[in-house]
C-alpha cells in the first residue's frame, strides 16, 4: 500500500455521556482509498465513533479532514466539508416520498441521478411512495442513495446490510466495493464476510479504545486474533 | 412544652390586634381588584375612598382620635384570592373589609362577614344578591336592579310595549334580564330577549334576531371586550333605524368604544363626571384632583364606602353590631345626592341618570339628560336569608 | 412526531445518567441483599415523608413571624388559610401527575374534575340540602362516574388529540357553569357553600388552622394512594403505557383500560381536592372550571417534576404561593421606583409568574426537584 | 398453535400480502425468509394483532383470533419482538423485563396488587440468557443497538410463550453472540414452543429451522425442509444470490 | 333568505379570520411540533405594533393608508417577535416538545401581562376605513364590506404558505426537518436557519391575525390575542393538525357552524356548537388525528 496522507485523522477522541465514558481516547487514520472497516463487539462504541466524526456526539480530542481540524464545526458544516454518513437505523425520511428523500439532498436530479438509477433501480419504480412504508432493505437503499448524489471526501456507513436478504448484502458489498474505488469509506459492520471481501484495513474498538490495527487480510488470516478480538473467527462464519 | 392552642399567638395571647384603646388605629381591610381585568374600576374606587374619608373626617383621617389605617389587598378579581385576602386581613383584627369589584368577589365575601362578625361594604360590584346578603354585608355602589329601573324609565308609558333584551348568556346577562322582566315586565311590557353565548364572536346573527324583533325599546346588557364590534353589528343592520336604543354608561375609558352610533344610544348611568353638584361632590372632584385623577364611574363608590365607614366608627367604635345599627337606615348626601340605607336589607337607595353621548371631534362627553328619585329606581326589600 | 410522552424521557434523565422516576423500582438488584436495600429504600422514601408531615402538622402551633414570607404570624388566620390553598392545590396537581407524569396522558380537562368536586359538594349542600357526609359522598360519587364516562369516550383518542378532546369537555362544562342553569352553579359570581351545613371547626377565620389540617390531610390521602398504586402493578403498566404503548399492547397489558383507570384515578383525586378546595375556600368558583387552571395545573408539574410525588405537590404548592404573594412584590416599594414601562410591566403578578415559568423550565427542564436532585448528588461527589 | 389460513392485506391499493396460509406446531420452528419488501414484517404483524388482515383468518391455539387485539393475542401466550427495536425507552433494562414478566401474569389489574417481588432473580437470569448481564440499570435508551436487540429478545422469552414471533432478532447482533442467540432460540423451541422467525442470517435459519417458508411479492414461493428450500432454484434467484 | 345569504357570507368572514389565526400556529405545530401557546401573545403584539403605528402617522393620511403600513409592520414585529423567541427560548430546547410548549405557555402569561401594565386592560378603539365599516346590499341583505378583505387575505396566505411548503426547497426542507432534525443536518444542510425561518413565518401570520381581529373587533385589548387563540386551536385540531389544506377547510367549517348555530338554534346550542363539533370530529374521524397521535 502507498502511504498517501490520511484524508481523516483522529486524535485523542473522548465521547462522554454524563458520567459515563464511552469513548476514551480513539486514536486512529483513515486512509484515502478504499475501505477502512471499524469492528468491535455491541455497545463498544463503533457508532458513537461516527456520529462523534460527523458532530452529533459531543466530543472532545482532534479531527482532521484533509489536514483541516473538524471538531469544533457544527454537523452541517462537517457535512458540506465532505463527509457523507449512513446511520445505523436508516432515519429516511418517513413522511417524504422517496423522490424527496433524494431531492433533499439533490434538488435537480434526485431519484434521476445516474448513481440512482444504475444501483437503486426499486427505487426509480418507487419514487412516489413515502418512504415510511417502504421494507427495510428499501430504506436502506434510500438512505445510501442519499449520500452518494453528492461528492464525498469520505463516507461513514454504519451497518449498511443490517438486516438486508443475501442477496442484497452481496449487492450492497458490490455497491460499497465500487464506490470505495473513488470515495474513501469508513465503515462499520458486523458481517465479518462482507469485511473479509471489501475491506482493505480494519480497526478494531474495545470499551471505547482502539485495541488493534491492521490489514484486513492479516486479520482474517490469523483465526486467534479474530477470536481474541471479535469472540469469532471469519473462516468459519464464512463458511456458513 | 405543649403545643397550646392551634393558630394562637406566642405566649398564649387573645388574639393579635384587640385594639379598642384610645390612641390605636382603628383598622380597616381593603380587598379589591389592583390588577387584573377589573384593575382601572379597582383605582378609580381606592382613589374615591380616599377623597371619601377626607371628607368624612374633615382631613384628619382620624375618628375620635384614632386615625383610620387601611390595608389593601389585591384580589386580581379572583374569588379565591379574595377569600385569603379577607381570612387574612380580618385575622390581623380588621372589624371592616370593603372593596370587592368583582361580583363573584363580593358574593364569596359576604358569607365571610357573618361567620366573623365583621362589617362587609361591598364596592363597584353590581349584583342583586349582594343585597340582603347578611346582616353584616353593605354595598357602597349600585345594583342591577337599579340600572334597568333607569331605562325602563325612558319609556315613559311602556304599557303594551314591545321590549328587547339583548345580553350575554352569562350570569351578568341573565340577571339583567331577569330585572327587565320584572321591572317593565310587571307594568306591561312585553320582554322578550336576545341571549348572546360567551363563545360567539361574530354578532350578525344576533344583530339580525334583534332587527326582525322589531321592538320598541332595546335593552343591551354587554360586558366585555367585544362591544365595540356588537355596536357596530347593531348599527350596520340597521337596527337603530327603527329602535330606541337604550345601554349602561361605563368608565371614560369606554366612551369611545361605541364607533359610529355613540350618538344615537340612550344611555342610563349610575354616576359619571357632571352628572350632579353638592358639597359631596365637589369635595370628590377636588380630592380625585389632588391624586392624580378625575370623576368617573366607581370613583363615587370609593367616596360613599369612605363616608360610610367613617359613619359607622363614629357610631361604633370597635363594636362591629353598633356600626351595623348605626348604618341601618342612615340617610346621608353622597357624591350622587341623597342617599339612604335601606334598614331591612341594606340596599343603597340613591338617585340614577340618563345621559347621551355628545361627540365633538374626537373627544366624546357625556351630557346628563333625567336624574332620576331614589324612590322611583328603588329595588324591592330581599329580606335576610 | 410529538406526543406528551416526549417530554418525559428528557424529563427523567439527567445527564448523570440516572433516573427518578424509577427510585421506586430500582431494587431489580442482584441476588443477595436485595431484600435488605429494598427495605432501606423504602426507608429513604418514607422517612423524609414522615418527617415533612410531622414540621407541616405542627405549623398551626408555631407563633413566629416570618415578614415578607407570609402575611403575618406563621399559624396566623392569613398565613394557615394561604398555606391551606397552597397544599389543596399541591395535592390536586399530584392528582393532575397521575395522569400527565405517569402516565403520559396530556389531559386539558383536569380542571373538569376538580370543578366537579367542588360545585357538586356545595350544590349538594345547600341545594339538596345534604348532609356533609352523604354531600361529599355524592360529590365524589358523581365526579367519579363522569370521569369514567368522559374517559371512555376521550380515550379513543391519544396524543394531542386527547388532549383537544378532555378541552373540549371541560370548556363545555366552563360554559355550562357560567350559563347558570336553574340557579344551581350562580355563573360567573360562583356558589358560596352553606355554612350551616358544615362543622362549625371549618368556618370562621379563627379556625383556618383546622382547614389547614384538613387541607394537609387530603394531601396525605393523595399521597399515600399515589404511592401504593405507582408501587403496584398497575403503576407499572401506566409508566409502560406511557413509554410506548403499542409495545405494552403486545405484551399483554390492556392499554386501554390502564389509561382509563389512571384517568379516573386522577380524576378522584382531582375531585377530592375539588371538594376540599370548597371547604377550605368556602365556596365553589367559576375559575376552577377554566382551562387556565388546567394549563397551570401543567405548568405547577413541570415546575415542580413531572412524575414524581415530590416534584407535583411541591410545584403546586409553590406555584399558588407564588400567585398569591406576587402581588406584594408588585407592589414593593423598589418596583414603584422604577422607570415607567418597567414598572408598569413589573407591577403585574402575571408578568412576573410567566417569566419565572419560563426561566424554570429553562434552567431546570427537570423541574425543581430534578434541579435540587442534581445539586445534591453534585456535592455528594465533591 | 398457531395458523394463518389464505391471509390477505392490501393497503393503499397494493396487495403487500396474498392467500399465505402457513402454519407452526408446538416445539417446531418455522425460518421465514423472503427478498426485503416481501411482506414478512407484514405477515408477522398480522399474526401478533397489530395489524388486521383484509382476508382470510388466524387461529392460535385453536381458536380463532383474527378479530382479537393484540393484548387478547398475548394474554393467549402469544409473544413477539419487532424489527426495528420497540422498548420502553425512559425505562431501564431491567424494568422493561420486569413489565414483560408481569404483563405475562394473568392476575387482574388491581391498582393496589404489589409489583410482585420474586421477579429480580427472574430478570437477571434472563438478561444473562440473552447474554447481556449487569445491564440491568441502564436506561433502554442507552443501550447499544446490540444490546436493544437482545433486550427485546429478552422480553419476549419474559412471558414464557407459547407461540413465539421473532422479526430479524440477529440484524445488528455481534458476530460473537449470534451463536450464543442461536442457541438460546433452539432451546426455546425445544422446550416446546411454536416458533416463528423472520431472518435474513442464512446460517442463523438452516441451523435453527425445522422448516423454512419463503415470501416473495406476498405470496408462498416455497415452504419445506431447508435443504430443499435453498436448493430451490426460484428461491436462490429471488432472494439468496451468490451468497458471500 | 337574505338572512341565510347574510349568516352564510359573515361566517365565511369568520372562517377566514380563523384561518389566518390558526394558519401561523398550525405551521408552527406542523413543522416543528411546538404547540404555540404564545401565539395570542404574537397576535396582540401585531394588534398593538400596527395601532401604533396607525397613530403614529400623520392624520391627514387617509385611514386606509395608514391601515396598510399598519399591517405592514404588524407582520414585521409578529415575524420579529417570532424569530427573537426561537433564536432565545425555543432553539436551546430543541427536541424537548413540552418544555418549549411551556416555555410558550409562560410567554403567554408575561405577554399580556405586559401589555396590561403598559396599555392597560381596556380595550382602545382603532381607526376603521369608513369603507370597510360600511355595507353593501344584495338580495336585500346588508354585508359587512369588511368581510371580503378577510376573506381575499385569507386566502392569498393559504396560496402563500402551500407553494412555499410543496413548490420551494425550503418547504422539502422544513418538511425533512420537521420528521427528524439530526439527520437533515447530517445531509449537510443548516436546519437552525430554517427553522428559525418557520418560526418568523408563523409569528408574522399571528401579527396579521392580530391587524385583522382588532379591524373586525373595532378595538384593541391585551386578552384579545387569547380570545381568538381558542378558536385557532380548535380549527387546528379539527383541520388534522398541522396540515395548512385541513387547516382552511376546519376554519370556514368552524365559521359556518358557528354563525349557522348561533342564529338557527335554541339559545345554549350556539355555544357549545364548536365544542361540540370537535368531539363529534375527533370520535368519528380519530385516525385523521394520527398525525398528532403518532
Ligand atoms: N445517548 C447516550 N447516552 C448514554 N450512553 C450512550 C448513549 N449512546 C450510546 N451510549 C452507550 O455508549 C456505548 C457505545 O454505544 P454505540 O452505539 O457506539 O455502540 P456500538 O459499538 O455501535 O454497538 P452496536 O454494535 O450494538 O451498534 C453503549 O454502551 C451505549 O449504551
Ligand atoms: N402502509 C403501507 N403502505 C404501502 N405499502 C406498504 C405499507 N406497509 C408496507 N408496505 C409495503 O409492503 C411491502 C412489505 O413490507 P414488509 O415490511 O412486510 O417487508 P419485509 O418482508 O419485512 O422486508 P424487510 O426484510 O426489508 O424488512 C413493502 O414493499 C412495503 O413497501
Ligand atoms: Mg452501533
Ligand atoms: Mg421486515
Amino acid at each position: 500500500m502507498t502511504r498517501t496522507t490520511p484524508v481523516l485523522e483522529i486524535e485523542d477522541l473522548h465521547v462522554r455521556y454524563g458520567g459515563s465514558h464511552i469513548l476514551q481516547g480513539v486514536d486512529c487514520d483513515v486512509p484515502a482509498t478504499g475501505v477502512t472497516a471499524l469492528l468491535g463487539r455491541n455497545g463498544v462504541g463503533k457508532t458513537t465513533t461516527l456520529r462523534a466524526i460527523i458532530g452529533l456526539a459531543p466530543r472532545t480530542g482532534r479531527i482532521r479532514l484533509h489536514g483541516r481540524e473538524i471538531q469544533r464545526l457544527a454537523t452541517a458544516r462537517i457535512v458540506r466539508g465532505g463527509i457523507g454518513y449512513v446511520p445505523e437505523d436508516r432515519e429516511v425520511f418517513g413522511g417524504l416520498t422517496v423522490e424527496e428523500n433524494l431531492r433533499l439532498v439533490d434538488p435537480e436530479r434526485g431519484v434521476d441521478a445516474p448513481v440512482v438509477e444504475r444501483l437503486f433501480p426499486e427505487l426509480v419504480r418507487r419514487r412516489g411512495q413515502r418512504a415510511g412504508t417502504l421494507s427495510g432493505g428499501q430504506q436502506q437503499m434510500v438512505a445510501l442513495a442519499r449520500v452518494l448524489l453528492r461528492e464525498n471526501a469520505l463516507l461513514l456507513i454504519d451497518e449498511p446490510t443490517k438486516g438486508l436478504a443475501p442477496k442484497l448484502v452481496t449487492e450492497v458489498a458490490d455497491v460499497l466495493a465500487e464506490v470505495s474505488r473513488t470515495t474513501p469509506i469508513l465503515l462499520v459492520e458486523q458481517n465479518l464476510p462482507l469485511v473479509r471481501r471489501i475491506a482493505d484495513r480494519v480497526v478494531v474498538l474495545d470499551a471505547g479504545q482502539v485495541v488493534h490495527r491492521g490489514a484486513a487480510a492479516e486479520l482474517v488470516a490469523d483465526v486467534a486474533l479474530t477470536r481474541e478480538l471479535l469472540g469469532v473467527s471469519m473462516r468459519r462464519e464464512g463458511a456458513a | 412544652g405543649s403545643p397550646g392552642q392551634p393558630g394562637a399567638a406566642a405566649g398564649g395571647g387573645t388574639g393579635a390586634a384587640a385594639g379598642g384603646t384610645a390612641g390605636s388605629a382603628y383598622k380597616v381591610g381593603l380587598v379589591y381588584s389592583k390588577s387584573g381585568p377589573l384593575a382601572s374600576y379597582g383605582r378609580q374606587y381606592r382613589q374615591g375612598l380616599t377623597a371619601g374619608i377626607d371628607y368624612a373626617t374633615k382631613g384628619s383621617g382620624a375618628v375620635a382620635g384614632h386615625q383610620i389605617q387601611i390595608t389593601e389587598q389585591d384580589d386580581a378579581g379572583d374569588p379565591a384570592k379574595a377569600v385569603a385576602s379577607a381570612t387574612d386581613l380580618i385575622g390581623q383584627g380588621n372589624k371592616i373589609i370593603a372593596g370587592s369589584t368583582a361580583s363573584g368577589v363580593a358574593l364569596q365575601v359576604a358569607p365571610l362577614a357573618k361567620d366573623n362578625k365583621i362589617l362587609f361594604i361591598s364596592g363597584p360590584a353590581a349584583a342583586d344578591a349582594v343585597t340582603g346578603a347578611n346582616r353584616y354585608t353593605f354595598r357602597s355602589g349600585r345594583q342591577t336592579y337599579q340600572d334597568v329601573a333607569t331605562a325602563g324609565s325612558m319609556l315613559g308609558d311602556v304599557k303594551g310595549k314591545k321590549v328587547t333584551v339583548l345580553a350575554q348568556d352569562s350570569a351578568f346577562g341573565k340577571a339583567n334580564v331577569a330585572a327587565v322582566t320584572a321591572v317593565l315586565g310587571s307594568k306591561g311590557a312585553t320582554v322578550s330577549s336576545v341571549e348572546v353565548p360567551s363563545a360567539a364572536t361574530d354578532l350578525t346573527p344576533f344583530a339580525t334576531k334583534v332587527k326582525s324583533a322589531a321592538p320598541d325599546l332595546l335593552f343591551v346588557a354587554w360586558a366585555g371586550a367585544n362591544a365595540t364590534a356588537m355596536w357596530t353589528t347593531l348599527g350596520q343592520q340597521g337596527v337603530f333605524d327603527s329602535t330606541k336604543v337604550v345601554t349602561g354608561l361605563d368608565i371614560k375609558a369606554t366612551h369611545t368604544l361605541f364607533g359610529e352610533v355613540a350618538t344615537k344610544i340612550d344611555f342610563l348611568s349610575h354616576f359619571f363626571d357632571g352628572a350632579a353638584d353638592n358639597a359631596a361632590y365637589q369635595a370628590l372632584d377636588a380630592g380625585l384632583k389632588k391624586q392624580g385623577g378625575s370623576v368617573d364611574l366607581f370613583t363615587n363608590d370609593g367616596f360613599v364606602a369612605g363616608q360610610m365607614i367613617v359613619h359607622a366608627l363614629e357610631a361604633g367604635g370597635d363594636d362591629v353590631d353598633e356600626m351595623v345599627t348605626s348604618l341601618e337606615g342612615w340617610k346621608f348626601d353622597g357624591p350622587k345626592g341623597s342617599m339612604e340605607i335601606r334598614a331591612q336589607d341594606h340596599a343603597l337607595l340613591q338617585p340614577m341618570f340618563t345621559a347621551t353621548l355628545k361627540k365633538d371631534g374626537v373627544n366624546v362627553t357625556p351630557q346628563l339628560g333625567k336624574t332620576l328619585d331614589p324612590a322611583t329606581v328603588a329595588p324591592p326589600v330581599t329580606p335576610f336569608k | 412526531m410529538t406526543s406528551p410522552t416526549d417530554h418525559l424521557s428528557s424529563t427523567h434523565t439527567d445527564p448523570t445518567g440516572s433516573t427518578h422516576v424509577t427510585t421506586d423500582a430500582q431494587d431489580a438488584g442482584d441476588g443477595a441483599g436485595v431484600e435488605r436495600r429494598r427495605r432501606l429504600g423504602r426507608l429513604r422514601t418514607v422517612v423524609p415523608a414522615v418527617l415533612v408531615l410531622g414540621v407541616l402538622a405542627y405549623l398551626p402551633y408555631v407563633a413566629v413571624d416570618v415578614p415578607g414570607v407570609l402575611p403575618g404570624r406563621v399559624n396566623g388566620p392569613g398565613s394557615m388559610q394561604l398555606l391551606a390553598t397552597c397544599l389543596v392545590i399541591g395535592g390536586v396537581a399530584l392528582s393532575y401527575d397521575v395522569l400527565f407524569g405517569r402516565t403520559g396522558l396530556l389531559s386539558f380537562g383536569h380542571a373538569l374534575f376538580v370543578a366537579a368536586g367542588s360545585y357538586l359538594l356545595t350544590i349538594s349542600l345547600s341545594e339538596w340540602s345534604m348532609p356533609l357526609p352523604l354531600a361529599l359522598v355524592t360529590a365524589l360519587g358523581l365526579s367519579t362516574l363522569l370521569a369514567l364516562v368522559v374517559g371512555v369516550v376521550a380515550l379513543r383518542v391519544g396524543g394531542i388529540a386527547f388532549a383537544m378532546v378532555t378541552l373540549a369537555f371541560a370548556q363545555a362544562a366552563s360554559i355550562i357553569v357560567l350559563r347558570n342553569p336553574g340557579g344551581a352553579t350562580g355563573g360567573e359570581e360562583g356558589h358560596p357553600l352553606d355554612r350551616s351545613a358544615v362543622p362549625d371547626l371549618l368556618v370562621g377565620v379563627a379556625n383556618a388552622p383546622y382547614r389547614y389540617w384538613l387541607a394537609l390531610a387530603f394531601v396525605v390521602v393523595a399521597w399515600v394512594v399515589v404511592t401504593l398504586v405507582v408501587r403496584a402493578r398497575a403503576g407499572h403498566a401506566m409508566a409502560a403505557v406511557r413509554e410506548n404503548e403499542q409495545r405494552a399492547a403486545v405484551l399483554g397489558f390492556g392499554t386501554y383500560r390502564v389509561r382509563l383507570l389512571a384517568f379516573v384515578l386522577g380524576s378522584f383525586l382531582g375531585s377530592l381536592g375539588g371538594a376540599v378546595h370548597a371547604l377550605v375556600l368556602g365556596g365553589s368558583n367559576p375559575h376552577l372550571t377554566t382551562s387556565e387552571f388546567t394549563l397551570s395545573l401543567l405548568v405547577m408539574v413541570v415546575l415542580g417534576g413531572a412524575g414524581s410525588r415530590w416534584g407535583a405537590v411541591l410545584g403546586g404548592v409553590l406555584y399558588t404561593y407564588a400567585d398569591a404573594r406576587l402581588v406584594e412584590v408588585s407592589s414593593a416599594p423598589f418596583v414603584q421606583s422604577l422607570p415607567d414601562v418597567v414598572g408598569q410591566v413589573l407591577s403585574q403578578p402575571l408578568f412576573i409568574l410567566g417569566a419565572f415559568f419560563v426561566v424554570v423550565v429553562y434552567f431546570a427542564p427537570a423541574g425543581l426537584t430534578g434541579l435540587g436532585g442534581r445539586l445534591v448528588r453534585r456535592t455528594a461527589s465533591r | 398453535m398457531i395458523n394463518a389460513e389464505a391471509v390477505g392485506w392490501r393497503v393503499g391499493g397494493a396487495q403487500i400480502l396474498d392467500d399465505v396460509s402457513l402454519t407452526v406446531g408446538a416445539g417446531e420452528l418455522l425460518g421465514i425468509i423472503g427478498p426485503n419488501g416481501a411482506g414478512k414484517s407484514s405477515f408477522v404483524n398480522i399474526l401478533s394483532g397489530v395489524t388486521r388482515p383484509s382476508s382470510g383468518r388466524i387461529m392460535l391455539q385453536g381458536k380463532e383470533v383474527t378479530d382479537a387485539s393484540a393484548t387478547r393475542r398475548a394474554r393467549m401466550g402469544l409473544a413477539r419482538s419487532f424489527q426495528t427495536s420497540a422498548l420502553f425507552d425512559g425505562l431501564t433494562a431491567g424494568e422493561n423485563v420486569r413489565l414483560a414478566v408481569q404483563a405475562a401474569g394473568s392476575a387482574v389489574l388491581s391498582p393496589f396488587r404489589g409489583a410482585g417481588s420474586a421477579t429480580s432473580e427472574v430478570i437477571d437470569s434472563l438478561l444473562t440468557r440473552v447474554r447481556m448481564p449487569g445491564r440491568a440499570r441502564t436506561l433502554a435508551r442507552d443501550l447499544s443497538h446490540g444490546d436493544r436487540r437482545k433486550l427485546e429478545l429478552a422480553m419476549a422469552l419474559a412471558s414464557e410463550p407459547a407461540v413465539l414471533l421473532l422479526d430479524e432478532p440477529m440484524a445488528g447482533v455481534s458476530a460473537e453472540d449470534v451463536d450464543g442467540l442461536t442457541e438460546i432460540i433452539g432451546e426455546v423451541r425445544d422446550s416446546g414452543v411454536a416458533v416463528a422467525m423472520v431472518e435474513h442470517h442464512m446460517h442463523v435459519v438452516l441451523g435453527l429451522a425445522d422448516r423454512v417458508a419463503v415470501l416473495h411479492h406476498g405470496q408462498l414461493l416455497a415452504v419445506g425442509a431447508p435443504p430443499e428450500v435453498t436448493g430451490d432454484e426460484r428461491v436462490q434467484q429471488a432472494y439468496l444470490g451468490e451468497a458471500l | 333568505m337574505s338572512d341565510l345569504l347574510l349568516i352564510l357570507v359573515t361566517g365565511l368572514g369568520l372562517g377566514a379570520l380563523y384561518f389566518v389565526a390558526a394558519s401561523g400556529l398550525s405551521l408552527i405545530y406542523g413543522l416543528m411540533g411546538v404547540l404555540n401557546f404564545a401565539h395570542g401573545a404574537f397576535m396582540t403584539a401585531g394588534a398593538y405594533a400596527a395601532w401604533l403605528t396607525m397613530g403614529a402617522l400623520p392624520t391627514g393620511w387617509p385611514v386606509a393608508g395608514r391601515l396598510v403600513v399598519g399591517v405592514l409592520v404588524a407582520v414585521a414585529v409578529g415575524g420579529l417577535v417570532g424569530l427573537v423567541v426561537e433564536v432565545v427560548l425555543i432553539r436551546p430546547l430543541y427536541r424537548r416538545h413540552i418544555q418549549q410548549v411551556l416555555v410558550t405557555v409562560g410567554l403567554s402569561l408575561a405577554g399580556v401581562a405586559a401589555a396590561q401594565g403598559v396599555w392597560g386592560a381596556d380595550p382602545r378603539p382603532v381607526d376603521k376605513p369608513a369603507w370597510m365599516s360600511s355595507t353593501t346590499d344584495v338580495l336585500g341583505a346588508r354585508l359587512p364590506n369588511d368581510r371580503l378583505i378577510y376573506l381575499l387575505v385569507a386566502l392569498a396566505l393559504f396560496g402563500g404558505l402551500l407553494a412555499l411548503l410543496h413548490l420551494t426547497r425550503l418547504g422539502l426542507v422544513i418538511r425533512a426537518g420537521v420528521e427528524n432534525r439530526t439527520m437533515v443536518e447530517a445531509l449537510g444542510i443548516d436546519v437552525h436557519r430554517t427553522f428559525t425561518l418557520v418560526f418568523a413565518i408563523g409569528g408574522g401570520a399571528a401579527g396579521l391575525a392580530g391587524v385583522l381581529y382588532s379591524q373586525y373587533a373595532g378595538t384593541v385589548s391585551p386578552a384579545q390575542g387569547g380570545s381568538l387563540l381558542i378558536f385557532a386551536f380548535i380549527v387546528v385540531v379539527i383541520g388534522g393538525m398541522g396540515s395548512l389544506t385541513g387547516t382552511a377547510v376546519a376554519a370556514v367549517v368552524v365559521g359556518l357552524v358557528q354563525q349557522l348555530a348561533n342564529y338557527y338554534a335554541a339559545t345554549g346550542v350556539g355555544d357549545l356548537s364548536v365544542v361540540l363539533l370537535l368531539a363529534l370530529v375527533l370520535l368519528l374521524r380519530p385516525t385523521s388525528l394520527k398525525g398528532a397521535t403518532a
